[in-house]
């Protein structure tokens, strides 16, 4: 059965509905903003398992990896940088 | 052998078709040449009528949304079609691979789709500029442009969007390039400082590109359908725009300097016939200044309502990106001392580099500090200053590699006395335009404005004049560069005596680059006791 | 003053200005050494050292590590010094003044409205008292526009959905250029006005010997009346909407258990956008205000309500 | 099987694939990006008006939204099991694997078109018939504007997707990859892969919000 799928590449699979399955059950427990929080951590979650397993990540060199890193960081940055306005802004949302 | 009878990458095929579905990265590079060229007259005549227009303060050569489309005309040629691509898909283009030692860049075909989509994006945008034209200022500020303009914004917004798209595969094929198809013993740092700061350019390119392209979609869709999420009607925050425009626009200004920085590290050790001063500060001041340069952007933002504690943060990165900047001057400075300098004149232009981008530079400062940006931004102060940097930084840089690569680039040499008469007409044109500027910033002039308080109408006309001696200056070499294509005398393959691989192949290449793959063994710039002695005596 | 000699610089005429024109000399200073030093070193480097010269080339700075450190130190330091120096007059210009006029602006294409708190209206114009700090209250009724005075050394974008406020001091009499910094179309560079400042007493008279229908806040009364919100926020009927009396200035609790205080921004939200923030204890009842008053009719409307302020809790 | 050779410009077939898989690693980063403009958008909206935001995320499908990133998932294994596959030289199991993948990808596409029907049919449209609750119709309006741009992005994303792995599969049939030649498989697997993250990610910020109470 050599053209049986990998053993990694299935328990991968297994793990993200899993983890969708989770998500989704936590998305409807009372939490506050942890909710919130938790959504993007298990997005996060499954994102490093994608990238790992199915994009193969693990067998790259270093290289690799920190360009598949570079897009989400400097996507921080724009986050964390235009965060600074909003949050500290006396007048945003426009009311307040 | 007869030169003549020599194949090169111009004389091995002469068919249409051979030049417009080539992948030869020379050929590319061509291509775009001769089309950034055509977009830097555009937008050159359109800054002539606005120079002409503001040679009296009654606003009476054009009217006001003439004008209005004049400037924003100018700006978005200028900015996107001729600035951003200049160097790096033209010199760049041409150079990066002879540089390391490559047959041509990773994706050939990339880069052919790369003009093609240029090509599109200049036909839709110049489309847009005259069938009617766009009165929004190249920066697209909602909700003027969304909801109040009455130019073309969607069709000019497509097709910078497009031209965005080649912009950013240029980058990609850059950064791959250099990683992966440098000549065997050419490590990183054993690099030209030209393939650095392409380097750093590509970054910017790749991340900050796709920020403007997503931006320009909103703005589309939000004047489109009447609705979007910048619309302050409808809760949305026009200060939103600003963060994700200058997020690329700020950066897009290091897309523009970056590569002028490296060309004139070239020219500076070509010509004082010496090793780069702080070589490995020079490189990584490079990577330095695209990295930090991403985290300034708000300073364009300091009086619309961003809050204050951004603000602060904003300037203090602004200071901070200064320093890698002040680092290079200093060091192309140093490298003059104990050189053997010479006077060619690629390396005038690299001279009028180095006073006019440290003038833009300083000037820089005097907006990064908070308070006094309060009193000057949106004068004309702002417009001397980065003019001093993308015209005086950026295209005396184009202008030097040019010159400095021309022979190697049509196997010809221009006549020298030519190009340094231009050289310097071109820095006393271009101070002789924008110093004036300075002044009607301090004196309130406000920019984009079509009629101004005749009290100033001395320095506009002052700014005027040398506008036209800097029109004479920049088509003096389209003439003598033109001529030296028919009749200029032969370039052997390194006329220059310079150390870099893409002077050991011949002048023009061949089709390949290179006969065999060319094996490295030292840096970029020793410069031999005998290589001297041979410039000396030549 | 020295600086009335120099041909391109008019000294700046507002409480701050001196000190604005004080950080331009000093970055000019700075910079002017700077270029000066560069100058001198690259004229002298290509000339002792261009080709053909003897110069002595031997025992060339071989460890450029030194040099980098220093300079780099060197330039971070001063760079620091400057952004601090910045900085701190920013947040002068740019903070909070203590016993200011209010002056409500309202920019429009392309125009600049003023309304006084006497109820006194001018359109490209702005009359305002020597010595006396005065703060705008700053809406929009379209595009970004950027209010500028070059001889107050101030700016501000005026960005349309909510009110943006600046101060000022003027520190001489005269009449100065009010100008529109943020491109807004057509007229942009015609959007242009004069700032007229007077003696505390000759501005007194002017005020008088302006035609007003009534005060801002009386005029506001009035629409207040006419829009209907007397008949839920006054008198016996206050059950189903809050009071206004004593609120201008007020920590207000909402009923989301947060509290916002009741300045400007919020009263004209409360107008516009009713149901966004409800007040602790009342239903969202309030219809939406929006497209129905412009933001000439806001102003008056608020500067009403911030006069209940000082009434206290009369009649309850 | 024939013999496959580097292009001219690389000197070896690992050089080649290690380029191709760079480059399409820096195009992801770029497209992190440009979906990244919409989600700070959506972040600083979120921040501005949680309240109205977490009403407008419960008039979402979150049944059709589980079920299409459960597709999403599934055929993004397919089409690693493809590559795989396509490694040890069994271009036809690699060729219905990603045919399998692209029938998935494409159901997706129709339960997506059937929720926005259904958002239409609730007046949740921004622009068109936009109706809600009025004490959150504010950021619930800057919400769903948010919503049908980035899903519209994504599902052209998809679409581009679908077009090229059945041109893939086509390919692997003819056997045209192995162990030695698998450079477009494995790069077109890449896109597959971050169509999927991508819709992680939105999958998080759309359907979740607000659902753990008023």
């Amino acid at each position: 059965m050599s053209w049986a799928p990998p053993r990694r590449v299935l328990i991968a699979w297994a793990a993200l509905l899993a983890l969708l399955g989770t998500t989704i059950f936590l998305a409807y427990q009372p939490l506050g903003n942890f909710n919130l929080a938790i959504a993007l951590c298990i997005a996060m979650a499954k994102t490093l398992i994608i990238m790992a397993v199915f994009m193969e990540l693990r067998e790259r060199s270093g290289l690799m990896i920190a360009f598949a890193a570079a897009g989400f960081f400097w996507l921080s940055i724009l986050v964390w940088l235009s965060g600074t306005d909003f949050v500290t802004r006396p007048q945003f949302p426009p009311h307040l | 052998m007869n030169p003549r009878q020599e194949l090169n990458y111009l004389n091995c095929e002469h068919t249409l078709r051979s030049w417009f579905l080539t992948t030869d990265h020379k050929r590319v590079a061509i291509l775009f040449a001769a089309t950034i060229t055509m977009f830097f007259f555009i937008g050159g005549g359109a800054a002539t009528l606005i120079r002409l227009e503001l040679a009296t303060p009654q606003g009476d050569l054009v009217s006001s949304d003439v004008y209005n489309r004049l400037f924003s005309m100018h700006g978005i040629v200028m900015v996107w079609f001729f600035l951003i691509p200049s160097i790096p898909t033209t010199l760049g283009n041409f150079m990066v691979p002879l540089m390391i030692g490559a047959r041509d860049l990773a994706f050939p075909r990339l880069n052919l789709t790369s003009w093609y989509l240029f090509l599109l994006g200049g036909a839709v945008t110049l489309y847009a500029l005259f069938i009617g034209g766009v009165d929004t200022g190249w920066t697209f500020y909602t909700p003027f442009s969304t909801m109040y303009s009455n130019g073309h914004v969607i069709l000019a917004a497509v097709g910078v969007f497009i031209a965005g798209f080649s912009s950013i595969l240029t980058g990609l094929n850059f950064i791959v390039t250099i990683h992966r198809l440098r000549a065997p013993g050419l490590t990183w740092y054993r690099l030209p400082i030209f393939i650095w700061s392409l380097y750093a350019t590509s970054i910017i390119l790749v991340l900050a590109t796709p920020v403007l392209a997503m931006t320009l979609l909103l703005i589309s869709l939000e004047r489109f359908f009447g609705i979007g999420i910048f619309d302050p009607n409808l809760g949305g925050d026009p200060l939103l725009f600003q963060h994700l425009f200058w997020f690329y626009s700020h950066p897009a200004v290091y897309i523009m300097i970056l590569p002028g920085m490296g060309m004139v590290s070239e020219l500076v050790t070509c010509f004082s016939r010496k090793n780069l001063f702080g070589y490995k500060f020079v490189a990584w001041c490079s990577i330095a200044i695209a990295g930090i340069g991403f985290l300034v952007w708000g300073h364009h933002m300091f009086v619309t309502g961003q809050s204050v504690f951004a603000a602060l943060v904003f300037s203090f990165m602004s200071f901070i990106v200064a320093v890698p900047s002040a680092i290079k001057v200093f060091n192309w400075t140093a490298t003059l001392h104990k050189g053997w300098v010479s006077y060619d004149a690629p390396m005038l232009y690299a001279l009028g580099f180095i006073g006019l981008f440290t003038i833009g530079g300083l000037t820089g400062l005097f907006l990064a500090a908070l308070a006094f940006d309060v009193f000057v931004t949106d004068t004309y102060f702002v417009v001397a200053h980065f003019h001093y940097i993308m015209v005086g930084g950026m295209v005396t840089a184009y202008f030097g590699g040019l010159h400095y690569w021309w022979p190697k680039i049509t196997g010809r040499m221009y006549p020298d006395y030519w190009a340094r008469a231009a050289a310097i007409l071109i820095f006393f044109g271009f101070n002789m335009t924008f110093f004036p500027q300075f002044v009607l910033g301090i004196l309130g002039m406000p920019r984009r404005y079509h009629t101004y308080d005749p009290a100033l109408q001395v320095w506009n006309v002052l700014s005027s004049a040398g506008a036209s001696v800097l029109a004479v200056a920049y088509l003096l070499p389209l003439l003598y560069l033109g001529w030296s294509l028919f009749c200029g005398r032969r370039a052997g393959p390194n006329p220059w005596n310079a150390t870099g691989l893409e002077w050991q192949t011949s002048s023009p290449p061949p089709k390949h680059n290179f006969p065999q793959t060319p094996r490295v063994q030292r840096g970029p710039y020793v410069y031999t006791p005998e290589a001297v002695a041979v410039a000396q005596n030549a | 003053m020295w600086r009335e000699w120099i041909p391109f610089w008019r000294p700046g005429v507002s409480s701050y200005a001196g000190d604005i024109d004080l950080l331009f000399a000093g970055l000019l200073a700075i910079s002017s050494l700077v270029v000066l030093l560069l100058l001198v070193l690259l004229v002298t480097f290509a000339v002792r050292y261009r080709r053909g010269s003897n110069a002595d080339r031997d025992h060339r700075i071989k460890k450029t590590w030194y040099w980098e450190i220093s300079w780099t130190t060197v330039t971070l330091i001063g760079f620091l010094c400057l952004f601090v120096w910045g900085a701190v007059l920013y947040l002068e210009v740019y903070g909070p003044a203590s016993n200011a006029l209010p002056i409500y602006i309202v920019a429009k294409q392309w125009m600049w409205k003023a309304q006084h708190p006497g109820g006194q209206r001018e359109i490209n114009e702005l009359h305002a008292p020597v010595h006396r700090a005065v703060r705008l209250i700053m809406a929009s009724q379209d595009v970004i526009h950027s209010f500028f005075v070059p001889a107050f050394r101030v700016k501000h974008d005026v960005v349309p959905g909510r009110y943006q406020t600046l101060w000022f001091k003027a520190e001489k009499t005269g009449v100065f250029a009010l100008l529109c910094a943020e491109f807004c179309g057509t007229d942009h560079s015609r959007m242009t006005g004069r700032i007229v400042v007077m003696e505390p007493a000759q501005y007194e008279s002017w005020l008088s010997r302006e035609d007003v229908g009534g005060t801002l806040a009386s005029e506001g009364a009035k629409l207040f009346r006419e829009l209907g919100c007397s008949g839920c926020h006054m008198g016996q009927s206050t059950v189903r909407a809050p009071p206004l009396e004593g609120l201008y200035g007020k920590p207000v609790p909402l009923q989301d258990g947060s509290t916002v205080i009741a300045d400007e921004g919020y009263i004209r939200d409360s107008i516009l956008l009713p149901k966004s923030q409800i007040a602790a204890g009342y239903e969202p009842v309030m219809p939406s205000f929006a497209g129905r008053v412009g933001e000439d009719e806001l102003i008056r409307l608020v500067a009403y309500i911030k006069s209940l302020a000082d009434e206290g809790r009369p009649q309850r | 099987m024939h013999e496959a050779h580097p292009a001219f410009q690389y000197a070896t077939l690992p050089q080649q694939h290690d380029a191709a898989q760079l480059g399409m690693w820096t195009f992801l980063a770029t497209e992190v990006l440009f979906f990244g403009g919409l989600i700070v958008g959506y972040f600083v909206y979120r921040f501005g008006y949680p309240a109205d935001f977490a009403a407008a995320g419960r008039h979402t499908k979150i049944a059709i939204g589980a079920i299409n990133t459960g597709f999403l998932l599934t055929s993004s294994f397919l089409v690693a099991w493809a590559v795989t596959a396509a490694k040890l030289d069994l271009g036809r199991v690699a060729a219905w694997l990603l045919v399998l993948a692209t029938l998935l990808g494409a159901i997706f596409l129709v339960l997506k078109g059937y929720e926005y029907l259904q958002e239409f049919h609730e007046r949740l449209v921004p622009g068109r018939n936009f109706q809600f609750d009025a004490a959150h119709a504010r950021g619930a309006l800057l919400f769903f504007m948010f919503y049908f741009a980035v899903t519209g992005l994504h599902a052209l994303h998809v679409a581009i997707g679908l077009i090229v792995l059945l041109a893939i599969a086509a390919r692997a049939r003819q056997g045209a990859y192995s162990l030695q030649y698998h450079a477009p498989i494995t790069v077109a697997g890449l896109y597959w892969h971050f169509v999927d993250v991508v819709w992680v990610f939105l999958f998080a910020l759309i359907y979740l919000p607000g659902r753990s109470g008023e």
